[in-house]
């Protein structure tokens, strides 16, 4: 008799079993429709980890099958459904890369939380045959002077570099974002980057069946038992203590083990398919694996390695311990996999055989306990339809936090000290330097860092080419609050465009989508219009989406977060040496601005900094402008004409200007054309704009160039000197001297090692961590 | 006049977390030919002197520290040891090693 | 014939293909030792890359000092033979004994990835007798622990006798103070951020050459100092196990 | 037949040697608005199980591993507690917190 029966029989008891699993009855009738009959307790506990949002993509599936995911023409070897999207980067070679996230784990326990994130997204690369060359981090959290939160950035922090440092995978980006909606919730989300050569290319499958099933790396404990369920799919309150399961502990060594020896198998051609264990653990991976290769498995369970005495069947199937592998062996070599891992000293354990049946089996001291198709725990999962509707008032709303009367009049538009904004916009929590983060991470290991973390896309040469890797990751919340589609596409705009501004190509997309209750309908709403927004973007740069990760629910009991479409791009370089960097090269050189600012302050970094929105919505994108701006970045570069090339984005065209001049320790002397007013010109956020200095005598074939993108392109002036001085000029830098007062805006005149210093200074003094150590500077 | 007394706060993981350093050193102790250690924890501990009224207040205090500061609830559990007390105000430092 | 030059793998070793990419830049053929096996395969000099042997639990490079290939590498060095730890590296053999001090945890208590300057304060040893014209020498660190300590006794008999071989110094060249100075990453007594042996023939140090051996990657000053090991190796490998060599 | 004997290494930094991390809790004493807490040591706690005839033997094993793996002498000084003993030959784990 299951529980499920008993409790229909009782309803006065305890709620029946599924529900107190997160399966609600439509679900439990959904289940029973695919097993012909009742599932008992371990079954029900498999779907509960199984059909969670967070394995199963219920709400999400059919928004995420509009996305363009490219073909082989475009590079791509493996697509979304894979652990991670592999692109070829020619000579052989394919890079893989994904982004996931790890948002509750965080929440609960910031420091294993964040190294567990790392250990997952790390295991889905080298799962594939890449071997992990990069990490990058992408961090949000709530207000940086509550203890709380200084609290989750230091465990976050600490625990990311904890386990890519002891691993040997580089950190070489990330992101770091303070935004009131996400003190109840956190985001950690962590991109992996992987090389391999394509011949090894090794899918998550499970074919022939005869072949054993081959469980290696750590014993399996009670390590987030319901964590899949509970953490990652229901609203996360901090103080219901049934919702705190056991904590998963990562083991780095263990993991750097389970590395070398998994690209050791592969490498060998030991493996017919290998997959990780994440969230669900044995049940994903064998389900996941055997659905792949339309078979199933025979599972011993009394065969798995365990670390604890008396773990139920259950828990043994769905722990979460981490650092564990799933191999699919032909039998004759199960010898050669034991003497690997024996070597790297990693346990190993054959756990059963793949079938032809298509069901997962699993026996517990000869008995069956468990027969599920292993269709129905994955690809014929359920999936549910949610009601998407806008919220009713749609007009831009205050920024989430701030005061919101008379939100309009609070921006210093009248009378203003450019100067002053500019450097109270360096110097905040939102734009000041990273290095206090960033330092604590290992950025330099496995000598490729060409360019590491601190200004714009990391690079990463690929040895024994001339090509290089370049890549970021980016999200623009704010504006996706207002408007989520917009939010989404200039996320991608902008993580694209941080890769053209090196002169490389991007290759590829991948993307976490952080949002709220798909059962609330605004939520919904908002995560198919950013699903549209992706796919817009996409395909207007002619960019494949290879893969990627949903993480809804993220709500506390303050609210759902911002909306947090966040973007990871690889793009390649062919020649490392075209590289261009965002830092002024040298005096004299020309600065020139391509592209044209439009008005628009809703979502900006300016308005933060004021204290409310602009009423006047965020500006507009033009994809086709911004797929021309792109274009004619990369074509400027490889033809050599730029010394520098920068995007405008957080902080607008001023922010642009001055870290330029920091990072290269020269100023500039330089005009700007005020066409809308100084607020939008100089610290608008408008997209599409970038801008490129170059040697003098080039500076007429690049305006050229420009033009035939049909780009607008304006001098700025020129770079020299020790300060950062910006004249605003034009109509729009006068106004009405009644209403503005006699000079609108005085202009900029700041020495860039006073710039530097703000800058530096900005983020340690936010989080009340002790001085940043600033390093010595060049590279 | 208050006392000072000298406490230890052991911290270990939780039984069933996992422990990676405890697993590291049972791996190695065959280089070291040794035999029949197992269940290896490895914790941290932290000695302090606290002046207080008496044993109690004290111990509220060491108690407080050892909850929000030196242990992660979630994952380790505390004991406290208390090695010492002298009445005068001069340091308990290194008492009960 | 390019001299072989070994580099010991732990579990836990993530630096060891670097080092073997720099060594062959150098000209070496590098000959990986696995940390089982008690042989080093006919080797002329040793290097212990940086990592995470055995993941530092408990000390950083502790567990590791047992390892069976740690009892030959000791044997060759009690012999003459040409030594090296960098960073995780040092820790082992600071661990083991065969270089004075111990790596204590950073100040900060915090994991530092940054690029640092170190002075060479011996120009004329094995280990640095390459490094070339460029004073500060700039190149990173990345460790936790890497405090450099011993007792007063120690550092000063460690200074009379020209065994500090590094030590971290601002820009301007002038040695960093231990405390609340950026330019000493990690709090070092006295800044020390390298020293050897009595014997001179073992080495190590918390900076990593070897990430700085390539323009590519932001600095080549480290370059110097792997070329000066694979050249001494290669010295003692035709026979001459002269351990100072004259200056350039 | 051997005797399982659980012991705690407590493994501490000498007197005179840096101890960042009891100067950092020191340090964070008044944000948790506790006063009265000085002289902070951190160090380690190492606790395992070990079979062995009698106490003395089990005694030597310990103190081997303590000085030869778990402390380094340079720098940290360690000491013995014996938490508790079980004849039987199963696992101790845990016995003793
Ligand atoms: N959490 C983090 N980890 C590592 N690097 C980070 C992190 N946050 C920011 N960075 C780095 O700091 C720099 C500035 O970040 P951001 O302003 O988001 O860059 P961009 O404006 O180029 O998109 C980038 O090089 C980025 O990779
Ligand atoms: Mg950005």
């Amino acid at each position: 008799m299951t529980m499920v029966e008993r409790s229909a029989e009782s309803p006065a008891a305890a709620p029946p079993l599924h529900r107190a699993l997160g399966i609600t009855d439509h679900e439990l009738a959904a289940i029973r429709a695919r097993l012909g009959r009742d599932p008992n307790d371990v079954e029900l506990a498999m779907f509960s980890v199984m059909w969670s949002e967070h394995c199963s993509y219920k709400s999400s599936k059919p928004l995420l099958r509009t996305l363009p995911t490219g073909s082989a023409a475009d590079g791509v070897v493996a697509g979304p459904g894979e652990n991670a999207g592999v692109i070829s980067i020619g000579d052989g070679l394919a890079v893989a890369f994904k982004i996931e996230s790890h948002n509750h784990p965080s929440a609960v326990e910031p420091y294993q939380g964040a190294a567990t994130g790392v250990g997952g997204i790390l295991r889905d690369i080298f799962t594939m045959g890449a071997r992990p060359i990069a990490v990058l981090d992408a961090l949000r959290f709530g207000d940086p002077s509550d203890t709380r939160t200084r609290h989750l950035v230091d465990g976050v922090v600490r625990g990311v570099g904890g386990y890519g440092n002891c691993v040997g995978v580089p950190t070489v980006g990330g992101e770091l974002v303070f935004d009131p909606s996400y003190q109840g919730n956190p985001l950690v989300n962590v991109m992996a980057i992987g090389l391999l050569e394509e011949r090894l290319l090794t899918l998550a499958q499970a074919p022939g069946p005869g072949n054993l099933v081959i469980l290696f790396g750590s014993a399996t404990g009670r390590d987030g038992i319901g964590g899949a369920s509970v953490l990652a799919s229901a609203t996360f309150t901090h103080d219901d203590p049934s919702k705190r399961p056991s904590v998963q502990v990562g083991d780095p060594f263990a993991e750097k083990l389970l590395i070398e020896a998994s690209l050791e198998l592969i490498e060998r051609g030991l493996v017919e398919g290998l997959q990780d264990l994440g969230a669900a653990g044995i049940t994903c991976a064998t389900s996941e694996t055997a659905d792949r290769a339309g078979t199933g498995m025979a599972i011993d369970l009394d065969a798995v390695p365990r670390r604890e005495p008396g773990m139920a069947a259950f828990e043994v199937l769905i722990s979460e311990s981490q650092e564990r592998m799933l191999a699919v062996v032909r039998p004759e070599r199960e010898a050669d996999v034991r003497e690997v891992c024996a070597r790297w000293g990693i346990p190993c354990a054959t756990i059963g055989t793949v079938t032809g049946d298509g069901d997962i089996a699993v026996t517990e001291a000869g008995h069956e306990i468990v027969r599920i198709p292993a269709a129905a725990l994955t690809s014929d999962a359920i999936v549910l339809q949610h009601l998407a509707a806008p919220p009713a008032r749609r007009r831009p709303a205050p920024a989430p936090g701030a005061p919101d009367a008379g939100a309009s009049d609070r921006l210093p538009e009248r009378g203003m000290d450019p100067g002053a904004v500019l450097t109270a916009l360096l110097g905040s929590p939102a734009l000041a330097s990273r290095r206090p983060v960033f330092e604590q991470y290992d950025s330099t290991v496995q000598v490729n860092t060409v360019v590491g973390p601190g200004h714009g896309a990391a690079v990463l040469r690929v040895k024994g080419t001339t090509k290089a890797l370049v890549a970021t990751t980016d999200a623009n919340a704010p504006v996706g609050a207002i408007d989520p589609w917009l939010g989404a596409a200039l996320s991608v705009a902008e993580a694209t465009r941080n890769v053209s501004m090196t002169g490389a190509r991007p290759l590829g997309v991948t993307n976490c989508l952080n949002y709220g209750d798909p059962t609330r309908p605004e939520a919904f709403w908002q995560l198919s219009e950013a699903v549209r927004g992706l796919g817009d973007a996409c395909r207007a740069l002619g960019l494949p989406v290879t893969g990627g990760n949903v993480s809804l629910n993220n709500e506390s009991p303050a609210g759902a977060i911002l909306p947090t479409p966040e973007i990871g791009v690889v793009g390649l370089l062919d020649d490392v040496e075209g590289l261009v960097g965002p830092a002024f090269a040298a005096d004299d050189d020309a600065v020139l601005l391509v592209g044209e600012a439009s008005p628009g302050l809703a979502g900006s970094e300016y308005a933060r900094l004021a204290g409310g929105a602009a009423e006047d919505g965020p500006p507009p994108l033009d994809l086709d402008r911004e797929r021309r701006v792109q274009a004619f970045a990369r074509e400027a570069a490889g033809r050599g004409l730029t010394a520098s090339m920068q995007d405008v984005s957080g902080g607008g065209l001023a922010v642009a200007l001055a870290e330029s001049a920091m990072w290269g320790g020269r100023g500039a002397t330089l005009r700007i054309a005020v066409a809308h007013s100084p607020a939008v010109d100089l610290f608008g956020e408008s997209p599409s704009r970038i801008v490129v200095t170059a040697q003098p005598r080039h500076a007429a074939a690049l305006q050229l160039l420009a033009r035939q993108f049909g780009l607008p392109v304006e001098t700025l002036g020129v770079v020299g000197g020790d300060r950062l001085v910006i004249e605003l000029h034009g109509a729009g830098a006068t106004g009405a001297v009644e209403e503005r007062g006699s000079r609108v805006a005085d202009p900029i005149d700041i020495a860039v090692a006073d710039l530097a210093h703000t800058w530096e200074h900005g983020l340690a003094r936010a989080l009340d961590w002790e001085a940043p150590a600033a390093a010595p500077e060049g590279r | 006049m208050s006392i000072e007394y000298r406490f230890a706060v052991n911290v270990l993981p939780k039984p069933g977390i996992l422990d990676p350093q405890g697993r590291a050193v049972e791996g190695s102790l065959a280089h070291l030919a040794i035999e029949g250690v197992t269940a290896v924890r490895v914790g941290r501990r932290v000695e302090l002197t606290v002046a207080a009224d008496d044993e109690g207040a004290a111990r509220t205090v060491v108690e407080q520290l050892a909850r929000e500061l030196l242990s992660n609830p979630l994952i380790e559990a505390f004991g406290l040891e208390l090695l010492g007390a002298t009445s005068s105000t001069t340091s308990a430092t290194g008492a009960g090693r | 014939m390019s001299v072989r030059v070994g580099v010991v793998v732990f579990p836990g070793s993530n630096c060891d293909r670097d080092t073997t990419h720099a060594l062959a830049l150098a000209g070496a053929e590098p000959v990986e030792l696995w940390h089982e096996a008690a042989d080093l395969r006919g080797v002329a000099g040793v290097i212990l890359p940086g990592g995470f042997a055995y993941g530092d639990y408990l000390r950083a490079g502790v567990i590791a000092r047992f390892s069976p290939v740690m009892r030959a590498v000791a044997a060759f060095a009690a012999d003459g033979g040409l030594v090296l730890g960098i960073c995780n590296g040092f820790q082992v053999l600071a661990e083991a004994g065969l270089v004075p001090g111990a790596l204590l945890r950073n100040r900060g208590l915090r994991f530092l990835g940054r690029d640092v300057r170190i002075a060479v304060e011996q120009p004329a040893t094995p280990f640095t007798h390459l490094a070339g014209p460029r004073r500060p020498l700039r190149m990173p660190v990345a460790h936790g622990e890497g405090c450099f300590f011993a007792d007063a006794a120690t550092l000063d008999e460690l200074e009379a006798n020209g065994r500090v071989l590094f030590r971290y110094v601002r820009d301007d060249g002038a040695t960093a103070a231990e405390v609340d100075d950026p330019a000493n990453p990690n709090g070092s007594l006295r800044a020390i951020a390298g020293v050897r042996n009595a014997a001179g023939n073992v080495a190590g140090l918390m900076p990593h050459p070897e990430r700085a051996s390539e323009g590519i990657l932001g600095s080549d000053d480290g370059f110097g100092l792997i070329r000066s090991f694979v050249d001494s190796a290669a010295a003692a490998d035709r026979g001459s196990r002269t351990l100072e060599v004259a200056g350039r």
